[in-house]
């Protein structure tokens, strides 16, 4: 790894421009929320100026109304937590009927992720959605750890994403973004088959498959024996993944997994991430993803950035990942 | 249920007071900055240690006080230090600072009709004697029924009968192993009780799941309302992970079947109620007590 | 997931029976040293008993002493930490003469961990040690992500691996063990190919991949790019490949990753693990293994457990997954 | 070089006294228990915090002080609270405790025949002022050289002055800016200091690496030994994780292939030494000053 960072002198937080552009969406900054831990948006309104994010990531839509999975659907690990709640959501009907509406009131932009156990159902959902004016883009949750059907090891098929993406490209002229599981063995095939599918952006990473046992119980701790690992103890995890799909392909790659400060945002880009997404770090402190965005910000001033976008991939060239002077 | 408009903050208090309360437990009093609403009865907070933090997730702690000290307003807690992050918030000082998230979920409906009947459970004495509190400023009088394994269980005792005394309340104690009291847990105690009572009974209610489900049968099995506080693993709080499911009875699952977003104007899942939101406090025919663990 | 202990009365804990068997090697008890984490055993034996111990794994030894990567091999991240260490050996020569030798002077069983680029080292390494009086088991380092050639990604090819344990197992009758890459798509097929090359178990499981970032000098906080993450933020991770695993292949499973208590051992034996290590502890904690040991032994007595072999999968059936009711 | 008698231990010490020692640093005592052997200057210990800790590994920390108060031993050290670690070990209170795996590495031979040059570089002085100490004992006074960027960075300046006046050594100071004493570094220092001194010179020094460098080029330009006292990021700190490497010079690699064994007892790695068994402190012609970071 390269170092490429200038040495310049501070600069006001107003000269900084933050924009990034994914497809053909515009983004007044890179700091989104993650799907699942923003809730529809409107949850956090009376805290969050959600008009000063990138994008609001919604949860994960079916074309049905999930209940989601029964009880323990949350379990705290070291740094991290386990969850397993099996996208719970309202369905097709009424997020369009009711949560769009009130998203468009508080001016996000609107990312919308979609779910399903096949093609046709993420089909369906594109074909209701696709033409929304409110929806700046869509992100497909081709990685979901917690559902019986249609879920991340399903997706884990390259052929099958590329497959898919192909059949949904023609669905929409919005921006589709892959939302990408780590557990699989190289993420280069999964990001290249949506970017061969057509795909405008990958996300890296959804959750871990993981486990934590109530060892007097003797039982997982969650309802379902495993559940989707998130929080700090995978940043590293999720930013190596991250590295590696940016590498990959030419499409941007959406960074996720752990971000919790703003260093930890810019971590992410100069990895080459785009943009990023705060998940668990919500539940923590309600406001984080704006904190993140002003921290982020002001790193960038200090150092002299007056443009973010020039950071993207700034750590990036495979071939600068081994040890300046080889040896035996 | 749950409300559409939401009061809840994120602040930084400072740590007033902090004692032991006997039988293992602990008392907490925080200091809290000026735009944090008052809480009710029966809502909770989420404590969140100042980093660096040996714990990830912010800690559901029960409102058991409420007190305006000069201009401040003071928020009490009675808890009992069981892990890493509980018994991290028991080393802090005075005047030290802890984030707090709230007030948060719905309280005890204390303006129903009926006669009070308060039944506690070990810790679930705070939040039942600040409802006591409530009760006696709009002048109604209750039945207090504090419940425990033994005697030594029945934490702050002392401080319960001092101040259900000066509001003309009634006490009646029930320990399994009749150390102190009746010989009894508080459903054999309720039955006891009822029949001198003039009815309807609204029930107002805190302790553990078991003895909650117990109660909210022994409700409505007489016809009497029965509020439950409940406790949930939570991650969020504020109804966004969906992390705390409790599962709804029957009738409930109808209703919001029915009614669709009206009755459930956060997410409306019929198979579901989130704790941190819909609840804590549910009324016993809300929820399935036969899958509630 | 059920629940199968039985509540049972304390006993003493010299009742409790801790023998555990991994093919013809009997271990009086299933707490390992993780290779790379205990060096060749004598390092620490000024403080540690290792005699008392289940077995000692050694550092990886390759046919070539190998001086490993360059600076810096070590990053601190939230509850884990990073290594690219680059397999640093002494070589085979040197473990003979030397290692092997002191090892046994402390009465420490001794598993020796072998790695190598191609299957023909790793048969000239079991070819020299594999009749080692020395040795009682061998554990085979299929999973290195710290090295350019034959490390975790060469090794997750099932039929490679099938292979190679085929021309292994005619050079040794002590048992085999596999050490096996969490970073695969199903963990499930790398321990399959392993029992059906012949393996007499599998370790699950070595290091994740993962980068950590120094953004002040835009660089890895490691010498290379990557490295692997280990200690407490994985074991979450581990546990449910190792619950994978041992759900998939009728030989034992070798529990490994973010192992610090007592109970963390009981959580990876209850999910089938015959066996466990203790790696990243140790750099904390010196005398971790043998704390772990005496946790376990006093949890198993307090639970009135008189032998530890029996709750080996207590909560392991993949059918009890699903929640108990299901709903749509 | 490594010796394969290890005497080091990991024990729970008793916090003495912390105290705000200037320039943001720290200073720290620590009373060990029975059988923690007396490290020697240059030496380092581990710090493990106790749980729940913030941080999961413990920080290597400098030995700045020895001594014996009644039957206990000791230790101080002088540091800055740079991180959650530190920042973690600033606010642990007197009486608290924390966990010390130590003494390890290898320390100055403070026994090497010629005139003793302690070259200090900021909070480097602590190790310095306990080998002063050691030197004087042995009836050997010493030249110190203090440097630092400017003035207010010279940590301890006040005790440094003291007790080197006690010992009969000589202070010299060096400032960057030329706040205080000599305007340079402690390498243009040196080249003004050394013409004075009988030689042979055999320098002790404890800094940033840059400066190490520096004066380990300077030794070797001028017929000098130095002992430098190196830094690495660590894991374990007892050899076993190989987490600290530092690159050899092309000599010490060919003498321990030469060797072999003997050369390094530990592991024998002709490539990288490791700083914590082989070092902290190595002789000037044992490293490759280009490759160090
Ligand atoms: C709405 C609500 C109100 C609560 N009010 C109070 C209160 O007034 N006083 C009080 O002492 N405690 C209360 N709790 C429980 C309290 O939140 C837990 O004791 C606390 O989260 C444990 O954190 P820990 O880090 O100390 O323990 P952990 O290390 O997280 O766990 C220790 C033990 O506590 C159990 N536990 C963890 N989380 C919860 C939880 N949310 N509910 C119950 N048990 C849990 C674990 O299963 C484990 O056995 C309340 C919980 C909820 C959901
Ligand atoms: C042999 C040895 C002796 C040392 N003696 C002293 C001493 O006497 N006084 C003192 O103040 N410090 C000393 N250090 C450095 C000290 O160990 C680090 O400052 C400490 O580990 C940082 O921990 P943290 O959690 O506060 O910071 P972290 O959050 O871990 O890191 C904060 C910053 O410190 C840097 N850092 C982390 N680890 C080290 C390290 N091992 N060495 C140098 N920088 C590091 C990080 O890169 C980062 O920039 C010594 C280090 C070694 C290896
Ligand atoms: C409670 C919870 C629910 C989630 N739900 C979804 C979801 O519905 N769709 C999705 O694509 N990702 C979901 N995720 C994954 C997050 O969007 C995010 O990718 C992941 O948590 C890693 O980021 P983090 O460590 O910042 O949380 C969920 C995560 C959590 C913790
Ligand atoms: C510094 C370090 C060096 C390691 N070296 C090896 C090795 O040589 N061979 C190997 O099979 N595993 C090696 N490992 C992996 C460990 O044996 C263990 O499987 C892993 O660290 C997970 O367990 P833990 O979380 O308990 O450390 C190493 C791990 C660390 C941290
Ligand atoms: S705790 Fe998040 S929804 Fe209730
Ligand atoms: S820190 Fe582990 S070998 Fe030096």
């Amino acid at each position: 790894m390269s170092h490429v960072t200038p040495k310049s002198k501070p600069i006001s937080e107003k000269r900084v421009d933050l924009s990034v552009r994914i497809g053909k969406l515009q983004l007044k900054n890179p700091i989104l929320t993650a799907s699942g831990t923003f809730g529809y948006g409107d949850e956090y309104a009376h805290v969050v100026d959600l008009s000063v994010l990138g994008a609001v990531v919604t949860k994960t839509v079916t074309v049905k109304p999930r209940p989601g999975n029964a009880p323990t659907r949350v379990a705290e690990t070291a740094s991290g937590m386990l969850n397993s709640i099996g996208l719970e959501n309202v369905g097709l009907e009424r997020f369009r009927s009711e949560k769009l509406p009130r998203l468009a009131k508080l001016k996000a932009t609107v990312i919308a992720s979609i779910g399903g156990e096949t093609p046709e159902e993420l089909e369906t959902l594109l074909g209701a959605l696709g033409n929304e004016p409110g929806v700046g883009a869509f992100e497909v949750n081709f990685s979901c750890p917690n559902v019986a059907a249609g879920g991340a090891r399903f997706w884990a098929d390259p052929a099958r994403l590329e497959r898919t993406l192909v059949g949904l490209r023609r669905l929409t002229d919005r921006p589709l973004i892959a939302k990408l599981s780590p557990d699989v063995t190289d993420i280069r095939e999964t990001a290249r088959a949506c970017e061969r599918g057509g795909a405008d952006a990958v996300t890296a990473v959804n959750t871990f498959v993981g486990l934590a046992l109530d060892l007097d119980r003797m039982r997982s701790k969650l309802g379902k024996a495993t559940g989707g690992l998130s929080g700090p103890a995978i940043k590293p995890l999720a930013l190596a993944r991250c590295w590696e799909a940016s590498g990959a392909i030419g499409i941007p790659v959406v960074g996720s997994g752990g971000i919790v400060s703003g260093r930890d945002a810019l971590e992410f880009i100069a990895v080459g991430a785009t943009a990023v997404q705060v998940g668990t770090a919500t539940f923590v402190e309600p406001e984080a993803a704006t904190r993140v965005l002003a921290e982020m910000r002001t790193w960038l001033a200090q150092h002299g950035h007056a443009k973010l976008s020039s950071l993207i991939g700034a750590v990036q060239a495979p071939a600068a990942q081994e040890p300046a002077k080889p040896h035996a | 249920m749950a409300t559409t408009t939401r009061t809840w903050r994120q602040v930084s208090a400072r740590v007033r007071t902090q004692r032991e309360y006997g039988a293992g437990f602990r008392w907490l009093e925080l200091e809290m900055p000026a735009g944090f609403a008052a809480p009710v009865a029966g809502q909770f907070v989420q404590l969140l240690l100042d980093p660096p933090s040996p714990v990830l997730l912010p800690r559901p702690m029960s409102v058991a006080s409420v007190s305006k000290k000069g201009t401040k307003l003071v928020v009490g807690f009675l808890y009992a230090p069981v892990g890493t992050g509980t018994q991290a918030i028991a080393r802090l000082e005075p005047g030290s600072t802890i984030g707090v998230t709230g007030p948060l979920g719905q309280g005890y409906p204390l303006d129903e009709p009926g006669t009070p009947v308060l039944v506690a459970g070990g810790r679930g004495v705070a939040p039942l004697l600040m409802a006591a509190d409530v009760l006696a400023k709009s002048r109604r009088r209750c039945e207090f029924v504090f419940g425990a394994r033994t005697a030594s269980l029945l934490v702050g005792l002392a401080e319960a009968r001092e101040r259900l005394a000066k509001r003309g309340s009634k006490l009646h104690l029930a320990t399994d192993d009749g150390t102190r009291g009746f010989k009894g847990n508080v459903v054999q105690m309720l039955d006891r009780l009822a029949p001198k009572l003039a009815g309807p009974l609204v029930i107002y209610s805190c302790g553990p799941h078991g003895m909650l489900a117990a109660v909210a049968r022994w409700a409505m099995a007489n016809g009497a309302r029965a509020h439950l506080a409940m406790e949930s693993v939570m991650a969020c709080g504020t109804g966004v992970c969906r992390g705390c499911p409790l599962p709804r009875s029957a009738e409930a699952r109808d209703r919001v079947l029915a009614t669709g977003a009206d009755a459930a104007p956060l997410q409306g899942n019929p198979e579901w109620a989130m704790c941190c939101t819909d609840g804590p406090v549910f009324e016993a025919r809300e929820l399935d007590w036969d899958r509630v663990e």
